[in-house]
């Protein structure tokens, strides 16, 4: 019993409840895509500025994906009454926790991850970045969308969330993108790139060991009304 | 005044749809097969090298056929979703639906041969070209009708509100177009615009002429078929189609 | 005094929220076999004394005992016999009846024991059908089916025949006279009267109203 | 009866919505703040570069903050029955549902338009900039709330809404966001801005006459199920 | 054969939804001073009928009259007459419960007229507290507050009852028999058993679980 209620289960059914509108599936990817387009026409199309922005704009975009889908992380569970049920279900909430915001990277931080070459030619980004940017998103990502669901803990029980949401957690995702730009501009200027690379991977580590146990006392917390 | 309208109303029956299209269908098809490899085999083989360019000028039988459609097919989504709204046709939501996923990878093979085109030419896949832009967003209209079409759980409910996006959309196109246009002109010099074709000689126009009406046939035969398969299983309780299924499979057991 | 220590026994049990005493000292047992039934006028505090005693609340005062041992000392014993069905149903509109049904039991659960409890609840066109194109009715028997496959000891009902017809009603009715049977505990909350014996009430004032009017 | 269910009264009960959740107020201002400090640190910190993008950036971060803020434009309202009540009420809807933009609009377009010298202050914007810039909002705004109302009345009856709300009105965006940000290019450049800037106000007006009508269709449509 | 038309009338009324015939040929008619109770296990089509009726849904087939004009053309008239409490109440949770209720009357109203009616479902106490934290049956007054306050004719209330105590159900069956005895009509559905004797019943039955079971 407990162990189904355990992370794979909570990976599976939120993947499965994404899946079920299928036109969610893909729209992190074309959210993306989307939003990388607006830089040139709102800036320039001029290629030898874009190249110096991208990794800069990549990253911002990661983030607003992220943000924008972090809401719902919660909200609808809280309102039908699951989260209530999983409160005060018997074993330890953090790998359920874990296996939501998983479900929640796979359907954001991966996809992007995995279109970010193409952001990269529309950008005009040089070929050396590509390698990095991708680690770099690999890695940055898991932090934003664990960072995004503590971010959702903590609104969860405000009706109109999100804005709010957005002014908690973009403090928090300062560090992670002036690395997580810094490894693509490091690899561009020819510099060694593990060195960002390698300090996100350490916030990551952090933030897995400690955001679920925050999400989790916060989720305990807010909920109660 | 009844007759004049009784030919617009069978239009829009399915079923008169799926059986007179099961006629000369066939015939479509070996005529877009004809035009195809015909076209492909002139225009890549036969056609004489491009002065500049050399022989990478040749994807152009592809890229110009495809940027047509996938801007006509738009329209023709659009259209179909209006006669949707107005007349309430079953017919013309299914044309709408099936011509979205057909219209985008049109688009997206327009994008795709167009920076593959641009690599040799541009000396990068990827410029911000005005016209590229706007080929870029029209993409992006088609993913949101796709998109809106394949989100609502009720079909009905899918069918009219993609419908609207789609004529939302088509009031946008020509602004988008212009706005782009405009834009582009206002920040860059037209170093490597193709606004102004080249006057192509005529041993390399006509194999692209082929070409284009290939898609055009083409891109018919895809949409008929595709709706000829959103017609069965809609359909599929209708005394009709189970007809065609018992037939089928009489056909089956008939040939083992 | 007790010699077999009750099931569930609840002593002094106060909760403020906001400087309002919603729950004012509250003392009750609960013994195996028994349905307590909760009762008061809207607004009195069933659905908090019910979250309280759930521990989705936390008490600002008073103690909790499970089979006479403090609940610190034995919460996960305690959690792990414990169903609260609350005013929301945790029935998650996207998924299907079964899809919900399996979730929400928490344990892993063949499909035909699943089908046959939907059967029970008269869903049985729908088990494939997403929630939300379900009536008000039936979305709660979705719920509600939790019961027929319920283990825990003791159930926690908030207003469980809100939105049933009759007949639903009456399988509500029978389902608990069959884990009270078994010898199971049930407490639950209803404005609707319940056609079954073995009930005992307790009441709860509207400290507000009374003040207030 | 009719005419308190107009224009005013949405306005006025959506306004005190907002104001019910005092951090809401103040969030798009510091959402905007905010995003906008992200450029430079993402990006670069070079006022020669930064002043070229500067009105590109301002432009995309108000797009953004309306997205972010349009997918409760109806959720609300739905989900407690509230536009049930309002679809079955007697007089035409569209005065109501312009009320309701209204009200969005004055709670993000209108104090981004008023922030934005600060923005431009933080960006390093040349002075001759200010000015178009602002008035470029001012309008601007007012047509990506409409357009914004548009895609939330398509998405209202969908749980996940805000991303593919974000898939279906971003590209009408697209013209919207170059003639504003032209707007104070052209006045850094020593252009005539009024060209761009009456675009603008042309598209306003389309969009006022012809959104209102559009969202109610819509909403009629959508929340039949 | 009818001289004076009745109030309401509807002629073979059918609404499909995604192939599924929910409403099938129904015809009713509802006339002056009339409560109509519409019946049914759960599933078999209440809630949608009555928003059929309230034109919150379209027909397939069927017509409806209105003082025996087709709704098409009394659609203002016959609107401005009717007041409809779905399952959803619309009641706003951060609004308070006086704010809600001058929102929902939908006409200019004094202070003290809500006020009063506030006070008569017994939220005295409660009138200027934002609605969540109110409980489920006070949530469920504030929407039916609205009663006491409407002028339309025709009422169509969705489980009126739900949520409410003895209490509650007592003042809405109260608000129904003034409503009726001025000369309106009420369209219910309700599960529970209601204490008034002037009620028609029309019985709705359940298409698919017919078919399935
Ligand atoms: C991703 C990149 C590209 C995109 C999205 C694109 C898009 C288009 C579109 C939409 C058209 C049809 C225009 C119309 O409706 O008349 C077109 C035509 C054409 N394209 Fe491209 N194109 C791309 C790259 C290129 C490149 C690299 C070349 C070669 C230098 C090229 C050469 C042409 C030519 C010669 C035509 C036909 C001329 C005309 O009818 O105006 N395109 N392209
Ligand atoms: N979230 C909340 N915040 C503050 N006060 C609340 C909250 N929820 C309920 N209350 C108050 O607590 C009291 C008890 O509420 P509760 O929901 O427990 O009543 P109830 O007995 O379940 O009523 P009902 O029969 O209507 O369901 C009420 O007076 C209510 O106003
Ligand atoms: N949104 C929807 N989409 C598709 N089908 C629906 C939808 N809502 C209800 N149905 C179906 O329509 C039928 C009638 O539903 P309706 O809600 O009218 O029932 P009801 O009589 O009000 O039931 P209850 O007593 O449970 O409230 C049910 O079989 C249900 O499955
Ligand atoms: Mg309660
Ligand atoms: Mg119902």
């Amino acid at each position: 019993m407990i162990s189904n209620m355990g992370f794979l289960a909570f990976l599976r059914r939120d993947l499965r409840l994404i899946n079920r509108r299928r036109g969610e599936v893909a729209s992190p990817l074309i959210f993306f895509l989307m939003a990388a387009t607006f830089v040139p026409l709102g800036i320039t199309p001029d290629a030898e500025l874009l190249k110096n922005i991208a990794p800069g704009i990549i990253w911002v975009m990661a983030l607003l994906a992220t943000l924008l889908s972090a809401d719902s992380l919660f909200a609808s569970d809280y309102q039908d009454g699951s989260l209530e049920q999983m409160l005060i279900s018997p074993q330890l909430l953090v790998m359920p926790v874990l296996g939501k915001v998983t479900a929640h990277w796979l359907t954001t931080g991966l996809p992007l991850t995995l279109v970010s070459p193409l952001l990269g030619l529309l950008l005009s980004l040089p070929t050396a970045g590509y390698l990095p940017m991708m680690a770099g998103l690999a890695v940055g990502t898991g932090c934003l969308s664990l960072l995004a669901a503590l971010g959702a803990a903590l609104t969860v029980s405000l009706q109109k969330g999100s804005l709010l949401l957005t002014l908690i957690v973009m403090p928090l995702y300062m560090p992670i993108i002036i690395f997580g730009s810094a490894t693509a501009q490091y690899s561009i200027e020819g510099l060694a790139w593990s060195g960002p690379l390698a300090i996100l991977g350490a916030m990551l580590a952090v933030a897995i060991a400690l955001c679920p146990l925050a999400i989790v006392s916060v989720l305990r917390l807010t909920t109660i009304n | 005044m009844n007759w004049n309208w009784n030919w617009f109303y069978r239009m829009g029956s399915p079923r008169w749809f799926y059986e007179s299209t099961s006629r000369w269908l066939p015939w479509l098809g070996a005529l877009t097969v004809l035009l195809l490899a015909s076209g492909l085999v002139w225009g890549l083989a036969f056609a004489p090298q491009d002065a500049k360019q050399g022989n990478s000028f040749r994807i152009i039988y592809l890229h110009v056929p495809a940027s047509f459609l996938a801007l006509a097919g738009y329209f023709l989504m659009a259209a179909a979703g209006a006669i949707g709204l107005i007349w309430k046709m079953k017919l013309s939501y299914m044309v709408m639906k099936c011509a979205a996923p057909l219209g985008a990878v049109l688009t997206f093979l327009a994008l795709f041969t167009g920076a593959v085109w641009g690599k040799p030419t541009w000396g990068s896949y990827w410029v911000w070209d005005a016209r590229v832009t706007s080929m870029l967003i029209l993409l992006f209209l088609y993913m949101g009708v796709l998109a809106l079409q394949y989100a609502f759980d009720s079909k009905d409910v899918a069918n009219k509100a993609s419908a609207i996006l789609a004529l939302v959309g088509t009031v946008n196109i020509p602004i988008i177009y212009k706005s782009v246009d405009w834009w582009f002109t206002l920040h860059q010099p037209a170093t490597i615009s193709f606004t102004e074709a080249p006057s192509m000689h005529p041993d390399m126009f006509q194999p692209l002429l082929v070409m284009i009406l290939g898609f055009y046939c083409f891109y018919a035969v895809a949409l008929i078929l595709s709706v000829r398969v959103e017609i069965l299983s809609r359909e599929r309780k209708t005394s009709w189609v189970r007809g065609l299924v018992k037939q089928a499979t009489h056909k089956n057991l008939g040939a083992e | 005094m007790v010699v077999e220590p009750s099931l569930l026994s609840v002593k002094d049990l106060c909760f403020e929220r906001d400087d309002i005493q919603v729950i004012d000292s509250v003392c009750l047992d609960v013994s195996d076999g028994e349905i307590l039934q909760v009762e008061g006028p809207n607004g009195s505090g069933k659905t908090t004394l019910l979250r309280l005693l759930t521990s989705a609340l936390t008490a600002t005062h008073g103690d909790i005992y499970y089979q006479g041992r403090h609940l610190s000392e034995c919460r996960f014993e305690y959690l792990s016999n414990l169903l609260f069905l609350g005013h929301q149903s945790a029935v998650k509109m996207t998924l299907t009846a079964e899809e919900n049904l399996s979730w929400m039991v928490g344990r892993p659960i063949d499909c035909e024991e699943l089908l046959a409890a939907l059967d029970s609840v008269q869903l049985t066109g729908y088990s494939d059908m997403p929630c939300y194109r379900l009536s008000a009715g039936q979305q709660r028997r979705v719920a509600l089916a939790r019961l027929l496959l319920s283990p825990p000891k003791i159930w926690f009902l908030d207003e469980p025949f809100t939105a049933l017809d009759r007949q639903g009603v009456a399988l509500v009715e029978q389902c608990m006279q069959k884990h009270v049977d078994g010898g199971g505990s049930v407490v639950l909350s209803t404005h609707q009267p319940i056609a079954m014996d073995a009930v005992r009430r307790y009441s709860l004032v509207n400290q507000l109203s009374t003040g207030a009017n």
